[in-house]
């Protein structure tokens, strides 16, 4: 199975949905240890996204999420909107056509590259990149043992996943959470539980068609 | 939560409205939500734009005018603007003499100003970005998103503004928003969290008779809980720390600037600045100027901020200047 | 109860100690409580003196200053001035042109003002009482104290203070005070009760998702209770009410005051004028000009009051003239 | 007994008491249909009048009720402020000497004359008024039927006591508690509980010295 426009476009509404339905829990994590709007970010945010797919006729699977990213980028502000939005837009770019599993495991870490380039978080800073990193890590060692999309998306999202919530004992040195010092400690990172959620989505779209 | 609007959602889209209905000196372009002034300077000017989270009027439409700001960019409440809204705001108000950016540093905020930049410089537009982070409560900026932005905003939009208005250069006005930053401390105490509207319950939860000590304005926990105390022990406290990391000594003189953090009572912010200002006496320090109000809120926040700016002749001068604008004005 | 005091016993104090330290503008005579222009008026003119309780800053000590008060007497929280004060007040600033005494309708003000003002007689010093009754919540005024005074005193002092300024006669002033009372209407709703210093609790217990409507400004609870509801129909609901009570029809022009009770963020606020903005065009009357703010504030209160007041083109032009106070300025 | 300078100078005393032992209850009364302060209002009151008797050599009772008056007025403001000061200075005219029971019971007519005066209230508007009539009638008939001054002011206590119960069911017509309307209707009113205080101190000082 290659990582197809259909299958972007899927991937894309089954982000949206998720932060739909978790947008109240993303907004409750970023209460504790931010100003309490992540999940109102991304909500708004792809909400514009999926009109945004609705008047698109997508040339490959990169047009649709390079439209995703700059959507994200349009109307979510905060950091997460030019984060995901950045990260979305390298997606995009190196998905010009269908592409295998190998060649959507670049795409992944072009999306990470661009979120530490924007963001210079290190991992282990309490961020998204402590949920992409493994599930980054977690996906291409499973490409390399010869999984299929689904498979190694779905290693992905267990790897994002668990990510996540090992960011609880961290203490934040990037975004709001930092200013609370040892503080953050105890609590998830929101940011990293959305990535969980990007890649569980993933996961999920690509089961389905398999 | 109990609030005055219409739905969590359009609380941005409603305010613009009743900006726009109540401020004919301005202009609001509701849909790119871009507040300018309503005639434009005489002469050609370095333009200055800000903006950031909506959740602390005044700040920044409030000092769109004659004086300080060309534009205000607002974003979702607590959530700074997007690159499209600064680039309008740019694009509208830049003369060709230039834009400065005023950006309080948050991760977003910079980001989103940073990406807006690229945008503009690829249209032309010569751009040049202050950053303001003189919040002392966040410690140790090598391990953090460094200093918040918060009070010294206002004095950097004052006298930044004031000295574009006379027709200095791009890099005479963002030199000396530089400076007034780097001249400037700030330090906040919350008696109760923000309620971001979309979240729908404060913040945090803080006991009746504890505070947050080194709070931002983003309804975020402080660096630490107390007990409350008295005005004046919560006045020398704030002083203090802000004395500790300012290197401000006898003979000095100072802006002050005593600042409601939304929901607490002028009467209580008078109580605060009497404090300040003999706490601050005490040390031989001068206040040559002071500004007491709500100016950077955070919501429906109780407490207040200090901003302490060392002051000199020039900066005296800038902080004079005439201003006319909704939240701050000078004859 | 959480406030930036020192003790509730000394609130006035060091909140008027505040005051000194931050406005050298005005003088502050601490002894007598009595908030005095620093600089005074270069020709004799009519002297405008108000006053009432703490609690509802900037009202009145914010409006000391060129155009608007030469004095004002802040009592206690919530409690009217005394006579001595009221009464230093009017020999400070009497220069034997006339005092006119701008009162909020209380019944402890009215008492209070009106010893204040056969001492002053008494004294040689002529008076004038303008008396500020425009809250329409209070019906029946022949069985209550009679309606209360609200917003219309910052309409009343803007404009009678303009008034004085270029030389009215006394009873000039005082009838111009009277006819802007008479072309005003106001009423409030809260969100929450304001806790004075000295009681240590809010005024009234009110649910998560209940108001009063036609609350007042002291803590007093309103006629009666509803459920919160959107901004859009609190702000219909206000203006109906002022509107049946104050026959304004399509094509009058009003000044309109949406003013902050205290704990409301400026936001809020701006949401609020936006759909009176919008309501009273549909009704075919024409906002002329406004005002959004915390001007006539209740402590902790959250919450807005809505002041209509019709215009015409002298009281625009006294409320655009110039004005230097603390909380009101105009170039 | 008579009503002399003592009597005078005790009884003052005894409302000061009284006042700061019951502050906080006066101040509850006026949270419920005012704003909050009766009760502080008229503890700084008396707090400056004891200030004020200690450097007084009063001339007679009259004195000593003329500067409480005064002092009131100077200290209170408020509502009750003039009216309690009024009254008091009203009391003192009356005074000028000693003065037996049918005479006090002139001069307590004529402090409820001052408060009706200044204050305009009829009783059952919900005042002061409303516990200073009855306890002023209780007097009178008191005195009428051969009490001498300790019996006398005991019936006026419990009558302004029983006055200041009563206020319980009324509509209030004047002062702050009228904004309410019929939300006054079931609070006793501050004033007249404070009323009740006054002439409690004077039934416990003339008893004491019975
Ligand atoms: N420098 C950074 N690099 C990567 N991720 C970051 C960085 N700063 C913040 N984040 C992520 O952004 C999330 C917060 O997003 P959001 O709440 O939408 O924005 P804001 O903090 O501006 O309110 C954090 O939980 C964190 O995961
Ligand atoms: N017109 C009046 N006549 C007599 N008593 C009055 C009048 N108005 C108010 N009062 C009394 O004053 C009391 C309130 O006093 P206080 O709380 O000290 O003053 P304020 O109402 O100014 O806060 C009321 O409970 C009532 O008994
Ligand atoms: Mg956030
Ligand atoms: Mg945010
Ligand atoms: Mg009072
Ligand atoms: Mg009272």
């Amino acid at each position: 199975m290659d990582f197809d426009t259909p299958l972007a476009e899927a991937w894309v509404r089954a982000i949206a949905a998720a932060v739909e339905k978790e947008a109240q829990r993303l907004t409750e994590l970023d209460s504790a240890i931010g100003d309490g709007d992540h999940g109102s970010n991304l909500r708004r945010g792809f909400t514009a996204v999926l009109a945004a797919l609705d008047g698109l006729d997508p040339a490959g699977p990169g047009a649709v999420l390079t439209r995703t990213g700059t959507t994200l980028i349009s109307k979510v502000g905060g950091a997460s909107g030019p984060l995901y939005g950045k990260a979305f837009r390298a997606l995009g770019a190196a998905l010009p056509g269908p592409a295998g599993p190998a060649a959507f495991g670049e795409a992944l870490a072009a999306g990470l590259q661009a979120v530490r380039g924007l963001g210079r978080a290190e991992p282990g800073d309490k961020t998204i990149v402590d949920a992409w990193t493994p599930a980054l890590a977690a996906y291409r060692a499973a490409v390399a043992a010869g999984a299929d999309l689904p498979r190694a998306a779905g290693a992905a999202a267990d790897a994002a996943g668990q990510g996540a919530l090992d960011t609880v004992p961290l203490q934040a040195r990037k975004g709001r959470a930092s200013y609370l010092g040892p503080r953050s400690v105890g609590h998830q990172d929101p940011g990293a539980a959305s990535t969980a959620l990007v890649f569980r989505a993933l996961a999920e779209v690509t089961a389905a068609q398999a | 939560m109990k609030k005055l609007i219409n739905t969590p959602e359009s609380v941005l889209e409603d305010a613009l409205a009743g900006v726009a209905a109540a401020h004919p000196e301005l202009t609001v372009d509701l849909a790119n939500r871009v507040i300018t002034r309503a005639v434009r300077p005489a002469a050609p000017k370095v333009a200055l734009v800000s903006g950031g989270g909506s959740g602390h009027e005044p700040l920044h439409g409030g000092f769109v005018g004659r004086g300080m700001l060309d534009a205000a960019c607002p974003g979702e409440v607590f959530t700074s603007p997007v690159p499209d809204q600064v680039l309008a705001a740019a694009k509208a108000v830049d003369s060709g003499a230039g834009v400065v950016l005023v950006v309080k540093n948050y991760t977003g905020d910079v980001m989103n100003f940073e990406l807006a930049a690229e945008l503009a410089a690829e249209e032309g537009i010569e751009v040049r970005t202050v950053l303001v982070d003189d919040d002392v409560a966040v410690e140790d900026s090598t391990w953090t998103a460094g200093r918040r932005g918060t009070g010294a905003t206002v004095l950097v939009e004052k006298t930044a503004g004031a000295l574009a208005e006379r027709g200095a250069t791009l890099d005479e006005v963002a030199a000396l928003g530089e400076r007034v930053n780097a001249a400037s401390r700030s330090f906040a105490i919350a008696l109760t969290a923000a309620t971001v509207p979309a979240a729908g319950k404060p913040g945090f939860d803080l006991p009746e008779d504890e505070i947050e000590v080194g709070v931002g304005i983003h309804g975020e926990p402080g660096r630490r809980r107390e007990k409350l105390r008295p005005a004046r022990e919560l006045a020398a406290e704030v002083v203090e720390t802000i004395l500790t990391d300012h290197h401000l000594t006898a003979g000095d003189e100072v802006i002050a600037l005593v600042n409601g953090l939304g929901a607490t009572p002028l009467l209580e912010l008078y109580i605060v600045f009497g404090e300040v200002a003999a706490r601050l006496a005490g040390r031989g320090i001068t206040v040559a100027r002071s500004l007491v109000g709500n100016y950077v809120t955070s919501l429906d926040m109780a407490g207040f901020s200090l901003t302490l700016t060392r002051a000199d002749a020039e900066l005296l001068e800038l902080w004079d200047a005439p201003a006319d604008t909704p939240a701050l004005k000078r004859a």
